[in-house]
């Protein structure tokens, strides 16, 4: 019953987080309008999301979100220089393939959506049977290395937290 | 009441045929008679007061405010005309049942006849000159009918229309002139008009009336230079022929003279136009008459004399003359009845009307023989028969004319009766004399009903001769005594001395004529070889010329072009409305100006240079498309920093959807506008948009540099948004409240624009051309990339979808009170939804979860009715809205209003439409061969969802 | 909040978004392939929020904020929709 | 306060004319895709945290909606870079390193379009 | 100010009508819409201009910018949305049926 | 009556969302659409009734000019009556011929038609009319491609495109005049007109000339008639037929234009609107009676007839004055229902033939007789109500010879026009065969011409009611009280 009624706990919890981040105000009346939302939304969109991704551990998931974040400022401060000040010949860019062993297209996804955000690489594409990302580097002048940091750093991270 | 019965009788009669004739043809027949025989008997009721002096007159109110009402009038000229229409119509409907073939519809011959009787009646009987007109247009109507009665011969559709061209236009001269003449009069009764002759004639106005009067009677009675439709209208039947063009239309024409003939005639214009009208008619129809070998032919060209006589007659303008016009409309009547009717008999009996190919009728057809020998020498104008009478007092008043030098008219009008005499005589001699020529059918006289009609005319035409005075005077009297509104009191005498000149013009006529016959065929190769204009060819080539004209011009005009459409409305609106500021004071605005400060420069900039990319640009459709976004972007970021919060907001989701729909479309649609204006155009193009736009420009820079010089209405939405209306953003409340109303149209246009794609969709999957095309678009279509629905962006939906809705549902609630509302929600639900469409694609999004669009907007649509059609309850009119407060613990106090179910309604509809449309588009796209996805992504994840 | 140096780096923040729209409308024009007048658009987008933002910022008021909210939540599905249409033809299929 | 304001608005400014100048500045089509794709995002998020500090500064209270457009931009951004490099991919196969797999690059994965026409059946619940 | 939001409108008015003018059906949607742009704006500015004047109702606020014409525009922005869907799936009918996507009849449409 | 006056345009606009919902039956659609037809019709003779006096709904209960309101006065009450009349009829024929099946959602976009109508004659309120014109335009968009096909759509998309020019002209007017006049309320803008201060008299005529212009557009007044022949042609014969009422909505809003909003008595606005309207309108006349003459097809025929008959009308209204108005009002009826019937005729004939005037095969002989009947009353000759149309028009411009003699030869062309249509198609006919005549679908097309003889008879009280009605007109004092404004 419960399962029925909230086929993804997380995202009602999420979407009850969202609605006091629209309300921008603490009160019970949000809490209750807040609820009945996060409950009848899942439900609507439910048939769109068939399967219910597996979560090992939601601080786990928090502390990779924080993580990122930091990842982002520090290397657009890499990219921000490269941008003004590297002459346009000496940038190397090129394309690597990263394998990837994550199974849930949950984390595949979030995998994509972090080496996109990091600056320096962009997630071009993905192979047929989502087993390789193909990644752009902006300037990748050891591109194993870059390759190897994606694995270690982020994909061994969600690998914990969603298999 | 007894006249506008007379008057209704056939129309009511005209109704009857096609009931009766089931009951067969004689039937069918007999109620014509007896209508016409019924209306006889009212008028013959009246008759001795008529002819006493006594004129009835019968009003029933109609159209007040025009002055037109059921006004009839029997007077002597209306009885003497009625009388000759119901009475020959009597003989014509007994005769038409014995003349009609097995394989005409006599039904509807009968219904012709009788609309036509009763329009011919109406026309006598009218005392209004309006109702008169209407009449009047109705012979013109029901002669058409009934010339075009034999509709599949060329002949009687040609010789119909061309009736009709002539006496239907005419008689919109003549409404002119009636108008004219009622004004001058200042009534449109005959019993007012008769009394202003006096002031019609001196009036500025009488040349102009009285042209185009004549111009409707000479067209309907057939005056030269308007004869040349009769002789065509010989198309009809016989019958038709015989009552329409001998005894009663063309004489309508000639009624009408008669009749104005108090207010319009005596002045120098009456006569010299009529007169000369007239004569020429008479000449020109005698002449040609002569030389005619169809039966009907010389018949018709001989009507057109005769009724030349009598329009000479009337334009003479003196009483005398009028008087002799009233006798030989009698006596033409029964003789040329009489001799179409014979005519009709030889054509039934023999199966020809051709003069050159009859002969030696005489013998074996002595019945008819001696109709027609009594009736053609009566219109030769031999004594002792009527048409003598009228012919020798004609020849008496020519003399007493003064119709330019004196001898002049009696000469022309010897002339003329001599060539009456002529093919008088031809008729009689060429058809009934000589030997036996072989016809195509055995002629033998006909049956008594071919026959009894046209004997008793004949009988008349006797009995008028040896007895004028007992058989006509009276009649003559009472009409010529109404026609010119002096008592008339006729002498008809056969004898009027040696010294009569009148009777040596008929001794000259007599010898001229027989003479002419004598040396027919000298005549004749004349004749022949004389250029003649013909009339007809004349007129078809006139008409094809006209209408080859207004069909050239139309399909110029209406050729479709959108294009030229546009730019010449385009310049017109620029013209007129640069014409309209001109012609005014304008004085320039006051308001202080805005300072330009940096970043909306920088936003102009963009939007003027996308605008002109746009443009420029625009043969790369999806180029194009792209500017445009760019264009919509900022417009989204204007309205943002001019206050308008909620603008943008509607701009920025509307804009999503629109390149959304716009990209779906262009998918099908050719990728480039092909380079195909000539630079002429596009400088045309470019000079009218570029008007236009300066002058808006202009427009705008007035409109905002200026106050209003009256306090906006706005000012009270401000003031009650709160109080009034419960909602702190006024933009809403005017939305929701103030001007809900609006609103309920605007989601009513989206909810129909939605169906209107749905149903267009499903005609275009029934069309065979359009599914063709698309299957032949999916086989010629390019290889497109791989990957249809890439991970990435399925997971991303996923995620954005709940959190798009929970925006919405945000927006929805706080729209009453700041930025937001159904209209901005639906839309977000609705792009929350197109991206789920886009990222699995319609297939296997509609197979997971398929939402029935068509009732999510018929329910938006009934949710805001139903809102506004609760204040009822109340009392309150349509969309009163109410709000109130409520406060349940442990809940904070939150505010309700019914405009929020209204917002509802608005919501409902536009998620509706919007998917709506976007869903009709995909439905194409699955046609053009797409298949659903079995997954919602393309990646192999080996889930088998 | 009058302080200069704040209404100095508000003024720098709206100068360089500004010229960044610029720079936007440059690439738009130029291209030369699609894709880079999309992304110049996409970013065209983005350089709009933070505009709206800090014009958010200047006037004190946050009514404006929902528009960014609504550019951030749907600005990418029209440069989706045209990556799409370039890529397969169909944008829904 | 204001510094940090100030501070924040500045940097903001900084990362936004990057991300719009690297768009100008750099040479190819896939470089270019960088510079916009985080650099503003970067800036943009600076803006942000400014603009929630700023309620916070002015009385008005610390402005949580802010979040959300973050949030918005993070999820979004990946898929239009995903997009905008499968539209440079599909017109440069050639110097693509290889998947290290039997599938190609979904971008090329024509046996994706070739799956069974067939309709999923709905959800048994 | 005024005078370049008056050159806008001037300017999209003027690319609208020149679009529409040229004989093929998308660039007829394209001209309208930039038409509509154009009238919105011109709807917009007849409440005049007013920067940071938002026409929400607050006990701050001392001016208002006027909201009845935004309200107009609203309904007219969501009318022209309707419209340009009816009339873009019609263009897409018209080729589909007709297999080319002028505006211009060929020279009368029933001879 | 309180809430009468709101029925013709919320009964349409709750009726036709239901048959969204029943669109899988089409009996009931049918049953309830024509059902909702012959309320429409009763209503507005009830709203007729009561028309003597201006009457005003507040909707939402806000006071004018600051809400929207509704006012019923006699002639909007006529318009509704003329509407709801012709819309019976027509919807009957499209149910008898089977028009209704052709695509879905025939019955809804109907009924939404005929709410846009009724709103549009309705309403107080100058924006509100805008709306309401859109309603009933996207409504006639949807009928006029109502079965699709290649000349529809193509001629459909020209219609769209044209009338969407029209309504961004209509939203520029609009925005002129609330930033000249600060109102919308069509009776307050008439109070704030008379009062305008000179220096705003240019713009406020700019605006005038653009309104009219799109109304003449509706109207079809040329210059700007160009649509109508490919539309009305190309549309379903029971959608031309009610698109009868289109051009009228035109008239009526023009009518509403010179006589209440922006009167020539208006300092302002003078004689500038009649002006303009006169020689447009002759030549309008003018192209509809050449058209008519010149027209290869029946459909085009009607199409151009009815754009004489919108000159003729118009010839009235430009005159102004209270008699002219009359006949105009007189004219409208008459004109509306004549031009109903000729394009319910074009589809009879076109379902069995084509429409070009060739011979072709045998028509059955009832149609004949209709159409006879059709081409007297669009000619204007007796014994039909054109004739006392013209009349009556005719008497209201004495002293206008040049008037006269064009519509006296504009009938003439028609009567060629029509004559030489009818008898190619009526009676030169190559195969003998007589199709079998629909009788309820001729039942339909002859009730119309029932009208026109009843309109013929009845000629007297009619007019007469019409005068008072153009009476209102042209002192529109009781129209403007009925808003609570004060008198100009
Ligand atoms: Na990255
Ligand atoms: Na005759």
């Amino acid at each position: 019953m419960i399962r029925r009624l909230f086929p993804h706990p997380v995202l009602s919890l999420l979407l009850v987080g969202t609605w006091f981040l629209l309300v921008n105000k603490w009160a019970v009346g949000s809490l209750v309008m807040a609820a009945i939302l996060a409950t009848l939304i899942p439900l609507a969109t439910h048939a769109y999301w068939p399967h219910k991704p597996r979560l090992n551990s939601l601080p786990l998931l928090l502390a990779y979100i924080a993580l990122v974040v930091w990842d982002v400022i520090l290397a657009n401060i890499q990219v921000a220089k490269i941008v003004l000040f590297m002459p346009r010949d000496r940038i190397r860019s090129r394309f690597i393939t990263v394998p990837v062993s994550l199974k849930s297209p949950e984390a595949i996804a979030l995998l994509a959506g972090t080496i996109t955000m990091t600056p320096g690489t962009v997630t071009a594409d993905m192979n047929g049977d989502g087993t390789a990302l193909l990644i752009h580097s902006l300037h990748a002048p050891y591109p194993d290395a870059i390759r190897d940091e994606i694995k270690s750093r982020y994909e061994a991270r969600l690998k914990r937290i969603f298999e | 009441m007894t006249l506008a019965l007379i008057a209704a009788l056939p129309f009511l009669a005209a109704l009857l045929p096609g009931l009766t004739i089931r009951a067969g043809r004689t039937a069918c027949a007999a109620t014509s008679f007896a209508a016409s025989a019924l209306a006889f008997l009212l008028l013959a009721a009246k008759a001795p007061a008529v002819l006493a002096g006594e004129v009835l007159i019968y009003r029933l109110d109609w159209l007040p405010a025009l002055g037109l009402s059921a006004g009839f009038r029997l007077d002597g000229l209306a009885l003497f005309f009625a009388g000759l229409i119901l009475g020959i119509g009597m003989l014509v409907i007994a005769y038409a049942r014995f003349y009609l073939s097995r394989s005409d519809n006599m039904a509807v011959f009968y219904t012709y006849l009788m609309l036509f009787q009763g329009a011919m009646t109406g026309i006598v009987l009218s005392d209004n000159i309006l109702l008169l007109l209407v009449f009047w247009e109705l012979t013109s109507l029901s002669s058409f009918l009934l010339i075009g009665f034999w509709n599949h011969t060329a002949q009687g559709r040609q010789g119909a229309r061309m009736a009709l061209a002539v006496t239907g236009g005419g008689g919109l001269a003549l409404i002119a002139g009636m108008l004219i003449l009622g004004n001058i009069a200042g009534s449109y009764d005959l019993s007012v008009i008769l009394t202003k002759g006096d002031e019609i004639r001196a009036s500025s106005l009488y040349l102009p009336s009285l042209v185009l009067i004549l111009l409707g009677c000479f067209t309907k009675s057939a005056q030269f230079p308007f004869h040349f439709w009769l002789p065509h209208a010989m198309a009809a039947p016989t019958p038709v022929s015989a009552y329409l063009h001998s005894a009663t239309m063309v004489k309508a024409g000639i009624f009408l003279l008669a009749r104005l003939w108090p207010m319009l005639s005596g002045t120098p214009e009456w006569f010299w136009i009529v007169t000369s009208a007239g004569l020429a008619t008479l000449l020109i129809g005698a002449k040609t008459a002569l030389f005619k070998d169809d039966l009907k032919a010389l018949l018709a060209y001989s009507t057109i004399s005769h009724l030349g006589l009598i329009t000479l007659l009337l334009g003479l303008g003196t009483p005398a003359a009028a008087t002799v016009a009233m006798f030989h409309i009698l006596n033409h009547a029964t003789f040329k009845a009489a001799l179409f009717l014979t005519a009709g008999i030889i054509d039934h009996e023999t199966g020809t009307r051709d003069l050159r190919l009859l002969g030696g009728l005489r013998k074996l057809m002595p019945v008819t023989f001696a109709i027609a020998a009594v009736a053609s020498l009566s219109m030769a104008g031999m004594p002792p028969l009527n048409g003598f009478l009228s012919k020798e007092m004609m020849l008496e008043e020519t003399v007493h004319a003064g119709y330019g030098p004196a001898w002049l008219l009696p000469v022309l009008a010897t002339i003329g009766a001599a060539y009456s005499v002529a093919y008088s005589l031809r008729f009689l001699v060429h058809g009934f004399f000589g030997p036996a020529k072989p016809t195509p059918q055995k002629p033998h006289d006909p049956p008594f009903g071919l026959w009894a009609p046209p004997a008793l005319l004949a009988a008349l035409v006797i009995l008028i001769g040896l007895l004028p005075m007992t058989i006509a005077a009276w009649l003559v009297n009472a009409a010529s005594s109404a026609t010119t509104g002096t008592a008339i009191s006729v002498k008809i005498a056969h004898w009027h001395g040696l010294a009569s000149p009148a009777l040596w013009m008929s001794v000259a006529a007599f010898a001229g004529g027989a003479l002419a016959l004598a040396a027919y065929r000298p005549f004749r190769h004349l004749w022949d070889a004389a250029p003649k204009p013909d009339a007809k060819a004349i007129f078809d080539a006139a008409m094809a010329t006209l209408t080859r004209a207004a069909t050239a011009l139309n399909d110029r005009l209406h050729d479709g072009s959108f294009t030229r459409a546009t730019a010449i409305a385009l310049a017109t609106l620029v013209a007129t409305c640069a014409y309209a500021f001109a012609t005014a004071t304008h004085t320039a605005g006051t308001r202080p100006l805005l300072p330009v400060t940096p970043i909306p420069a920088i936003g102009w900039l963009l939007l003027v240079t996308a605008t002109l990319a746009a443009t420029l640009h625009h043969r790369n459709r999806l180029m194009s498309l792209l500017f445009v976004g760019v264009i919509g972007l900022i417009l989204s970021a204007g309205f943002a920093w001019l206050s308008a919060p909620d603008l943008a907001l509607t701009q920025i989701t509307v804009e999503v959807v629109t390149v959304v729909l716009m990209l779906l479309a262009l998918h099908f649609l050719p990728k480039e506008t092909p380079r195909e204006s000539t630079a002429l155009r596009r400088l045309r193009d470019v000079a009218l948009s570029g008007a236009a736009g300066l002058g808006l420009a202009a427009l705008a820079y007035a409109m905002m540099t200026r106050a209003t010089a009256f306090p906006p209405i706005s000012a009270y939405h401000l003031a009650q948004s709160k109080p009034g209306a419960g909602g702190t953003n006024a933009v809403n409340t005017i939305i929701v409240d103030f001007r809900g109303y609006d609103t309920f149209g605007e989601i009513i246009v989206l909810g129909i624009a939605a169906l209107i794609l749905f149903a267009l969709t499903e005609s275009l999957l029934a069309n065979g051309a359009a599914t063709r095309r698309l299957a032949q678009f999916a086989a010629s279509r390019p290889e497109p990339a791989g990957d249809r629905h890439p991970l990435l962006m399925v997971m991303a939906t996923r995620f954005i979808l709940p959190f798009a809705l929970m925006v919405a549902a945000f927006l929805f609630f706080r729209g009453h009170n700041l930025p937001g509302g159904g209209f901005v929600a639906g839309l977000i639900a609705a792009i929350a939804f197109v991206l789920q469409y886009m990222a699995s694609g319609l297939g296997w999004t509609e197979s997971r979860q398929r939402i029935a669009f068509h009732s999510l907007i018929a329910a938006g649509i009934l949710t805001a009715a139903a809102t506004g059609a609760g204040a009822w309850i109340w009392g309150l009119p349509f969309l009163t809205s109410d709000y109130g407060y409520i406060h349940l613990p442990p809940l904070e106090e939150f505010e309700w209003a019914t405009a929020a179910i209204f917002d509802l309604g608005v919501f409902l509809t536009v998620l509706g439409a919007v998917m709506q449309a976007l869903n009709s588009l995909g439905r194409l796209a699955r046609r053009a061969g797409e298949r659903p996805a079995r997954t919602p992504y393309d990646i192999d994840m080996g889930e088998g969802l | 909040m009058t302080d200069p140096i704040f209404a100095y780096a508000l003024a720098f923040a709206f100068a360089c978004f500004g010229a960044g729209f610029l720079l936007t409308l440059a690439r738009l024009l130029i291209g030369p392939a699609m894709a880079d007048r999309i992304l110049a658009v996409d970013t065209m987008v983005v350089n709009a929020i933070a505009l709206i933002v800090l014009y958010g910022i200047k006037t004190g008021m946050g009514l404006n904020f929902t528009a960014a909210m609504l550019l951030a939540m749907t600005g990418f599905v029209g440069t989706v929709a045209f990556c799409k249409y370039l890529l397969r033809g169909s944008v829904i299929e | 306060m204001t510094v940090i304001l100030s501070l924040l608005l500045v940097i903001a400014g900084a990362f936004g004319l990057i991300g719009s100048y690297g768009l100008i500045r750099l040479k190819d089509g896939m470089q270019r895709l960088h510079a916009p794709t985080k650099a503003s995002t970067v800036g943009l998020g600076a803006a942000l945290l400014a603009s929630m500090l700023h309620g916070l500064a002015n009385g008005a209270g610390f402005s949580w909606q802010e979040l959300l457009v973050m949030v918005f931009i993070f999820v979004t951004a990946p898929i239009t870079a995903n997009y905008l490099s499968k539209l440079h991919l599909s017109s440069r196969r050639a110097d693509l390193p290889e998947t290290g797999t039997p599938r190609p690059w979904g971008t090329f994965d024509a046996t994706l379009d070739d799956e069974e026409p067939v309709l999923p059946q709905r959800p048994q619940s | 100010m005024e005078l370049l939001i008056a050159a806008a409108i001037g300017l999209l008015t003027a690319c609208g009508l020149y679009l529409i003018l040229r004989q093929r059906t998308f660039p007829l949607i394209v001209g309208l819409s930039l038409l509509s742009y154009a009238v919105n704006l011109f709807l917009f500015a007849s409440g005049r201009l007013a920067p940071d004047l938002p026409p929400i109702i607050s006990k701050t606020a001392t001016a208002y910018t006027d909201p009845l014409p935004q309200a107009l525009v609203l309904t007219a922005i969501v009318i022209s949305f309707g419209m340009t869907a009816v009339i873009v799936l019609m263009s897409l009918g018209a080729w589909l049926t007709a297999g080319h996507d002028r505006t211009d009849m060929d020279g009368g449409d029933d001879k | 009556m309180t809430h009468a006056i709101i029925l013709p345009v919320v009964l349409p606009a709750v009726l036709a969302p239901l048959l969204v919902l029943l669109r899988h039956r089409l009996p009931l659609q049918r049953a309830l659409g024509l059902a909702g037809s012959v309320a429409l019709a009763a209503l507005s003779l009830a709203l007729l009734a009561q028309s003597a006096t201006p009457h005003l709904y507040r909707l939402g209960d806000w006071p004018a000019p600051f809400g929207i309101v509704l006012v019923l006065d006699r002639l909007s009450a006529l318009m509704l009556v003329l509407t709801a009349t012709l819309a019976l009829i027509v919807h009957a024929y499209a149910v008898a011929t089977g028009w209704d099946r052709r695509g879905p959602h025939f019955h809804a976009l109907y009924l939404f038609q005929l709410m846009g109508l009724n709103g549009a004659f309705l309403t107080g309120d100058l924006f509100n009319l805008f709306v309401f014109f859109e309603v009933l335009l996207i409504a006639s968009y949807g009928l006029m491609v109502h079965g699709a096909g290649r000349d529809r759509l193509r001629a459909g998309i020209q219609y769209v495109a044209f009338n969407l020019i029209a309504s961004t002209l209509f939203l520029f007017a609009l925005g002129l005049v609330y930033a000249v006049t600060g109102t919308l309320n069509m009776a307050d803008i008439a109070v704030k007109v008379a009062a305008l201060p000179p220096g705003d008299h240019a713009l406020i005529r700019v605006a005038a000339v653009m309104l009219i212009g799109v109304f003449a557009i509706k109207a079809a007044l040329v210059p700007l008639q160009f649509w109508l022949p490919g539309t009305y042609a190309n549309a379903p014969g029971p959608v031309a037929a009610l698109f009868a009422i289109m051009t009228k909505v035109g008239a009526y809003a023009i009518l509403r234009t010179v006589t209440l909003i922006l009167p020539a008595a208006s300092p302002a606005i003078g004689p500038l609107l009649t002006d303009m309207l006169l020689p447009a309108a002759t030549l309008t006349l003018l192209v509809g009676a050449i058209g008519t003459l010149g027209a290869r097809t029946l459909p085009r025929l009607a199409a151009l007839a009815a754009i004489a008959s919108v000159g003729t009308l118009f010839i009235a209204i430009a005159t102004n004055s209270p008699q002219a108005t009359t006949a105009a009002l007189y004219y409208l009826i008459h004109s509306t229902l004549a031009t109903a019937a000729i394009f319910l005729i074009a589809d009879q004939v076109t379902t069995r033939r084509n429409g070009t005037l060739t011979e072709g095969p045998r028509l059955p002989a009832p149609l004949a007789a209709l159409y006879f009947a059709t081409a007297i009353a669009l000619a204007g000759l007796p014994p039909l109500s054109g004739f006392l149309g013209k009349l009556l028009i005719l008497d209201a411009l004495r002293g206008h010879p040049w008037l006269w003699a064009l519509i006296l030869c504009s009938s003439f062309l028609m009567i060629l026009g029509l004559a030489r249509a009818g008898s190619t198609l009526f009676w030169k006919s190559t195969e003998p065969v007589e199709a079998k005549p629909q009788t309820l679908a001729l039942t339909a097309i002859a009730t119309l011409l029932a009208l026109l003889a009843a309109l013929t008879v009845l000629a007297g009280p009619v007019t007469d009611w019409l005068a008072l009605a153009a009476a209102d007109l042209h002192d529109p004092a009781a129209y403007i009280a009925a808003n609570g404004l004060p008198l100009p």
